[in-house]
């Protein structure tokens, strides 16, 4: 048994359980699990003599096979159709289908490790042309896209900043546009030409481009009253 | 281009490459139709898997590749003096339940084997052999896993179809002698 | 070994190798006379370089080595140019910015990262990772950034909802920051 600990590493308590029925030369099936529960459960104390940590799964699993042997070992009452007792039944068949299942995969598993492997028994050309060496950058998968996530998205909320984007706007390209819109429309109002949510930068420019043309006596600014609407009137 | 260049052009192309060539790819590069590269591919293949040589022209992943043959495989891995690359049994396990099942989430990996699957799933999707294939319909959203194309590559199969069927698998192993009895 | 079968082998092994091959590398490897390696190299040199064939045996001053033969370099390198692009570090960053946090303007990534984005975020327009999609209702109406559908295909996402959600890459990488993609 010490033996049997030493050398093995198991997958967890359904192939520690497969490797004892397996070795006792035995098939799957309830009866089969009944005879290895005191050998399944002998490994976990050796396992505790080695100080290795016994999780969980197989404590869980100990407990199911105590049970189930229990089922079996209480004589046989005459059954009583009327009475439905099919859950414990359904615990060991249930275990004996997970079982079997899984040893199918341990099959699959031994399978795929027969094939001839790439890195291991097959190799690709290792000559990379020179120009190939310098590309820069890499080839990524979802997943290694995703661990680029998680170093970079750290959980703090983004702030509202404000940003403002360059634009071609020159005070006086707006100076040509004022003089168009009055040349059409006799008189304007400060507030249309500031009209369509502008960016502060066109605000700005559109103020100076007015400054501009009451400084060089092209329009005048009238405001009839306090906070009222300021006019632009072309000088005539 | 005769099919003799052709063959030559391909063979250069599909040894420059970096991953397994497809048909395909190789028709759109070339501009030549497909049946063509077809042509060009069997003489290759002549060339180099009907003739004795160390080398093979494997066909992975849908696509064409040059591969050392595998009984050569102890001079090479001498030469390279690298560490043999090997899957532990508990990944070996993982790919089988995920080539056959896919997709499959984590927590249905861990039902088949009964154990913790997430530092072999890890290391296999590090190494690119199995990939996210988005989220199951069901509570929580849990992550699908799937394999790769790295996984055929790995594997040297065309696709997943050349796998054996699980009840083919079962015949290789007859009953009471089960995979691990122990050495 | 005859020298049929000791030309597979040293065909294998220098197809693998990184660096070119000596004679003598190979005599002292496979624990072979000069003579034998010799009689064998000749095999292969008559197979790669007197037959036409993609490629070449070259002799360079390092040692034996294949490479595909210059006259088809036109199509060699014509076929990397069109091989699966590549995106930077800091490109791979914004894109997981704007993944996860689009819409998002240019100014809140460089509030996240700390750096400016402005190369790294065109490279992924140019390559259509990343689409304009309409302007911020803010001061200044920013331009909006979102991921495309380009993005997607190229990490096999059927929708934005197939990405993982953030709580479920904490799972995935629970050591918080793993190590780096480009190690």
């Amino acid at each position: 048994m010490v033996f049997l600990v030493k050398q093995c590493h198991f997958e967890g308590p359904l192939d520690l359980l497969l490797h004892l029925i397996r070795k006792n030369h035995l098939d799957i099936c309830t009866i089969a699990i009944s005879q290895v529960t005191n050998e399944f459960l002998n490994t976990l104390d050796e396992m505790r003599n080695f100080n290795l940590e016994i999780a969980g799964d197989y404590l869980v699993m100990a407990a199911t096979l105590i049970h189930i042997k229990s089922r079996l070992l209480l004589p046989v009452l005459e059954k009583d159709p009327e009475v439905e007792d099919d859950e414990d039944d359904d615990r060991g068949e249930e275990l004996v289908q997970r079982l079997k299942e899984y040893r199918l995969f341990q099959e699959t598993a031994l399978m795929l490790d027969r094939y001839p492997l790439l890195e291991r028994e097959v190799f690709t050309s290792g000559w990379a042309g020179e120009e190939l060496r310098e590309e820069e950058g890499l080839e990524v998968d979802l997943f290694h896209f995703l661990k680029v996530c998680r170093e970079v998205l750290t959980e703090q909320p983004i702030e509202s900043i404000h940003q403002v984007e360059m634009e071609n706007l020159s005070v006086a390209q707006r100076i040509e546009e004022i003089k168009r819109i009055l040349a059409s429309a006799s008189s304007s109002e400060l507030g249309l030409l500031l009209e369509g949510n502008p960016s502060p930068l066109q605000v700005v420019v559109t103020l100076l481009a007015i400054l501009e043309l009451v400084k060089v006596r092209v329009i005048r600014l009238i405001q009839h009253r306090e906070f009222g609407p300021i006019e632009i009137w072309p000088v005539t | 281009m005769d099919t003799a260049e052709l063959a030559a052009v391909i063979e250069s192309l599909i040894f420059a490459a970096e991953k397994p060539l497809r048909l395909g790819q190789i028709s759109e590069l070339m501009e030549v139709d497909r049946n063509s590269v077809q042509a060009a591919l069997n003489v290759l293949d002549e060339k180099y898997n009907r003739l004795p040589g160390g080398i093979q022209l494997a066909e992975v992943a849908e696509g064409f590749q040059f591969r050392t043959r595998p009984e050569y495989a102890f001079w090479v891995r001498r030469a390279q003096k690298r560490r043999m690359f090997r899957l532990s049994r508990a990944a070996l396990e993982i790919l089988a339940i995920v080539a056959y099942r896919q997709p499959i989430t984590r927590g249905e990996m861990e039902q088949i084997r009964g154990v913790d699957c997430d530092g072999a799933l890890r290391t296999l999707l590090e190494k690119k052999m199995v990939r996210l294939c988005g989220k199951k319909e069901a509570p929580g959203r849990p992550l699908l896993y799937g394999t790769s194309s790295f996984f055929l590559e790995t594997f040297g199969l065309r696709d997943l179809k050349e796998l054996p069927d699980l009840r083919q698998i079962q015949q290789l192993f007859p009953e009471g002698k089960g995979p691990r009895v122990d050495e």
